[in-house]
């Protein structure tokens, strides 16, 4: 072993690995006790003031390990309700029952689901445990890129645009649409928005122990999910500018962008990458974009969807028309995104 | 056949537990390293349900009190375990409990009529078919190996011993496979040359049912000698 | 080398080591057009309607690496400029004598230095160089608890309290405070503030390339600053809860807070924690102040204060009173810091 | 003076580049690992300014131009290093020159003379002394034994071989200090045993005035034999 070769050993801020979830959870609540309050029989973190009548329930969930979503987008003008799953894992479908019964005021509720067949199956059962007595739809995110879409496969990923959708149809709901019409809004979202992404370490899954994937030092995988797992290809670690065009070229091309286009420019980090290297990849995205003369009419920064403590990026494109830019730009108030409140 | 699936779910949980890091490590391979995890989590909680569990009225028929102790032991798993493996695997033993709750002329014909209707289950729910490297991969082969053992007269020894070897075999089949379903689908080509986790897991179950099954036999016919 | 060891060389999201800082600042802008401007001759932050007559100018910088400390601290309620270094390396007195030039508005200056040699001898310096033309004042922060205070040595190093003080101090200069009052509030925080850090791991200066120091798989560097460093001594890694401990307790006494108290916590991760852990560290924290009759006023979590990639976290807490709590509340509007606005 | 004072600032920043990596190693032991990369960028810097700048108007009387060419060197420093090092360093020219600017009986008594003001430059800036593990530890017993040889009648070679020899040994005396400035401060007794990267600098700044000194020297005997 090199000499100063870091520790590949998991060391994190911890007690038990069991108690993760619910212990980083009740630190949310006590961080943010003004936003949101904690089932903690479901791990669920409920909007403070949810249900809100007349208001039509946005809950989502996944596993945990890609704080802040989901849970950090829960308050106004974002989320109602959020159930976190053990890291990786989706939740199960009890955790959403509690979830859709907690905010539904009586308008029903959307289910926002990311495209991963456990987070599909476990949103369709929670939806038939309260069928009849609560009208729910659901939207499931498929914007990766990397995975070619298919109706023989498990399909795209849910990624990036995840956050992004929360934030709009968060938008939406809170101005009082109809379930319907807070639907249509996810899909449009959806159809919109396509991500990329690569890691240039791996991460370690706390029950785990050991990362999930090896990798050498000069090396990255490109095309990866949010759940710590390689990608589709592995490369030699290039210069940002570089890397940053595998990821931006196939989003431009799979949603047609053409010069004069407006998008929403999403720079999100994967966990371990400091905001000094996540701003010099927007200012890749950036130059990129300009280059082709498609216009970066809103962005967003961070690290918002993450896999643990995994180091690299992800891109995000959406389509913007004055919809979407209006109901980006409403008011949220949320612990991890907040403005014009 | 109630003792023989308590008895099942119990041995199954410390195989499971046992098998935990493996089954994580294959899902590390082409998943998301949780599915060993996943299933410990949930075969303890089976664990508890059995340990607080009350024993059935006096004179429930055994099939109705097997077929209750597969629901639970199915709702158990979609409650706890989440990911992909639980709802299937919830769902398997839900349509197993529906199956072995009609009438069967032996335990053997139960087992095979609830392995096949579990394995219709996860298909239907995860539409997924063989070949596309999951768990079906191990389920289907061990499904149709045990009918044809039961139709060759099996008893349950042999015919649990026919699933297992099946299952076996099937687990192994996934390793050159191009997955299309499950997040190993995501790899593309890269998912070649991996064994699938829930293959193995299901392969992992049936070989100790076969187990469960076999030392039964042994002690009956110990008794019997 | 152990089979899964991860990279301990450089993986950066960079283009050339050189160029790093200045196009990190080029990504900012681009992400925030509506909030800052660069003067890229001098590597300066500046808010995009500076100078801001009437209202006295806040500057602060520093070495790169803190991010979003402090050029996401530019805009409304917050700084008027920031001066970004190298990597860990003290701004030179000219960056300073332009950020100081650009944002006065005729009410003077006021320089926010972390009281590091590099620091307080270039802004002196800067100072200088205005002399008779701009009134400055300086405030220099010094809330690390990990060092003894004495006359005789450098000091204690300023730290998580600089991001704390740049809000609170902003929302007074943008009331329309004067030099001296905004000088006095500024001397408030730092006195009612105190910090201390740990780390897991170390952090590679993008031009030195190696790690700066190494650490074993179970242990933890406890009073770190800020500049990748070693701390006072290493310890064994220990569950959060008790490596909590050892940060809270000596800023308790240190403060002499006691039961019925409120403070403002702050858990600030080094740049490479993520927020599950982060809030699970918060939890430690709120149950440690919770046990001894504190009452957490206000909470800020996330990485604010960073080194680089390192992971690890901090404790600040600042004794609140009615003004501090006003000025904290009052609207902020910068890439990294937003509410009210 | 003039030409020996540019020689051994090209020569420092040849010396300085070569040796960033080592000075940057003992700034990552007790400081934070920028201390060769600061110097590099400011010696740097000097050097382009050396190419750019125009020769001295004739008639420039040589101290006048010596002062001049030093105070342009410590303004490039203070422009370009940052840091501690970088005021620190910068002052000490500016105050160099200030020293070479009077009238000096030769060049090895202005040497000494701009030695000792540096010296004091940086002690008053900082705010430090001897004995704090500073670059101060080289620089003092190097002014204190070149006053002593140029007491003694050194010439020029003597004088800077003294104060090379002496700022060799402060610098490594620094290893078994206590450091109470700096950044190596905030480690408390962690900062013992190891050398402070600014008395090794300064080691070699000296180090190599006192190499461009005795070759000039020997270029000088050579000429005349
Ligand atoms: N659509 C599907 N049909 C059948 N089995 C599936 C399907 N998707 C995934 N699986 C099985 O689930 C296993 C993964 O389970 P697990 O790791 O617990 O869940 P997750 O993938 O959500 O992390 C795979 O190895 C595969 O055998
Ligand atoms: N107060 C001081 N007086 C004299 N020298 C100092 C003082 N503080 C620091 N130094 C010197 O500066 C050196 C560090 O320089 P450098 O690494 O370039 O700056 P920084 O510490 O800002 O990163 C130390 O090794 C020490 O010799
Ligand atoms: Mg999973
Ligand atoms: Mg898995
Ligand atoms: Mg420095
Ligand atoms: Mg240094």
């Amino acid at each position: 072993m090199a000499a100063n070769a870091p520790s590949h050993s998991m060391k994190k801020l911890i007690n038990n690995v069991d108690d993760l979830v619910p212990e980083s959870l009740a630190g949310l609540q006590a961080a943010h006790p003004d936003l949101v309050r904690i089932d903690a029989a479901n791990n669920v973190v409920i909007r403070k003031d949810a249900p809100r009548q007349g208001k039509v329930g946005l809950i989502s969930g996944g596993g945990s390990g890609h704080e802040p979503m989901h849970g950090g987008y829960v308050g106004l003008g974002m989320l109602d309700a959020a159930c976190a799953g053990n890291v990786f894992t989706s939740p199960v479908p009890d955790q959403m029952e509690a979830a859709t019964r907690a905010v539904d005021g009586g308008k029903g509720v959307l289910h926002i689901v990311k495209n991963y067949t456990g987070d599909v199956l476990n949103f369709e059962m929670a939806a038939e445990l309260v069928a009849g007595e609560i009208e729910v739809k659901s939207v499931v995110t498929n914007d990766d890129v990397a995975v070619q879409d298919s109706l023989y496969t498990a399909g795209r990923r849910g990624v990036g645009v995840t956050v992004l959708l929360e934030k709009i149809v968060g938008a939406r709901a809170e101005a009082g649409a109809s379930l319907d019409e807070v639907a249509a809004t996810a899909e449009k979202v959806n159809g919109q928005g396509r991500s990329m992404g690569l890691a240039l370490t791996s991460c370690i899954v706390p029950a785990a122990g050991t990362p999930t994937f090896q990798i050498g030092d000069d090396e990255v995988e490109v095309g990866i999910g949010i759940h710590g797992e390689p990608g589709r290809r592995r490369e030699k670690l290039r210069p940002v500018d570089e890397m940053a065009e595998w990821l931006v070229t196939p989003i431009v091309q799979d949603l047609g962008l053409k010069a004069g286009d407006s998008v929403l420019a999403f720079v999100n980090g994967m966990g371990g990458t400091p905001l000094i290297e996540l701003y010099t990849a927007f200012n890749s995205v950036n130059k990129i974009l300009g280059g082709q003369g498609i216009k970066i009419g809103r962005s967003l920064v961070g690290n918002y969807i993450t896999s643990l403590e995994m180091a690299g990026f992800s891109v995000t494109l959406l389509r913007l028309d004055d919809e979407l830019t209006k109901l980006w730009d409403a008011p949220v108030h949320t612990p991890a995104l907040r403005w014009g409140v | 056949m109630l003792q023989g699936v308590e008895s099942w779910l119990r041995a199954a949980a410390t195989r499971v537990h046992e098998a935990a890091p493996s089954l994580t490590a294959l899902d590390q391979a082409i998943g998301d390293g949780d599915h060993g995890i996943n299933l410990d989590r949930g075969f303890g909680a089976i664990v508890a349900m059995l340990d607080e569990r009350p024993s059935p009225e006096d004179g429930t028929r055994d099939a109705a009190a097997t077929a209750d102790l597969l629901r639970q032991a199915g709702k158990t798993l979609i409650s706890k375990v989440g990911g992909a493996s639980g709802p299937l695997y919830g769902t398997a033993f839900l349509r197993g409990a529906g199956a072995v709750a009609g009438d069967h002329p032996s335990a053997a014909a139960a087992f095979v009529a609830a392995l096949e209707a579990a394995t219709g289950g996860i298909a239907a729910l995860g539409k997924s078919a063989e070949g596309e490297k999951t768990m079906l991969d191990a389920l289907f082969p061990a499904a149709r190996a045990a009918r044809a053992s039961l139709d060759g007269g099996g008893d349950l020894a042999a015919v649990t011993g026919a699933a297992r070897d099946a299952a076996g075999a099937g687990a192994e089949a996934t390793i050159p496979m191009l997955a299309t379903k499950g997040r190993a689908s995501y790899l593309g080509e890269r998912s070649i040359g991996h064994q699938d986790p829930g293959a193995t897991s299901a392969a992992l179950l049936l070989a100790v049912v076969a187990e469960v099954a076999g030392a039964a036999a042994a002690d009956a016919s110990g008794a019997t000698a």
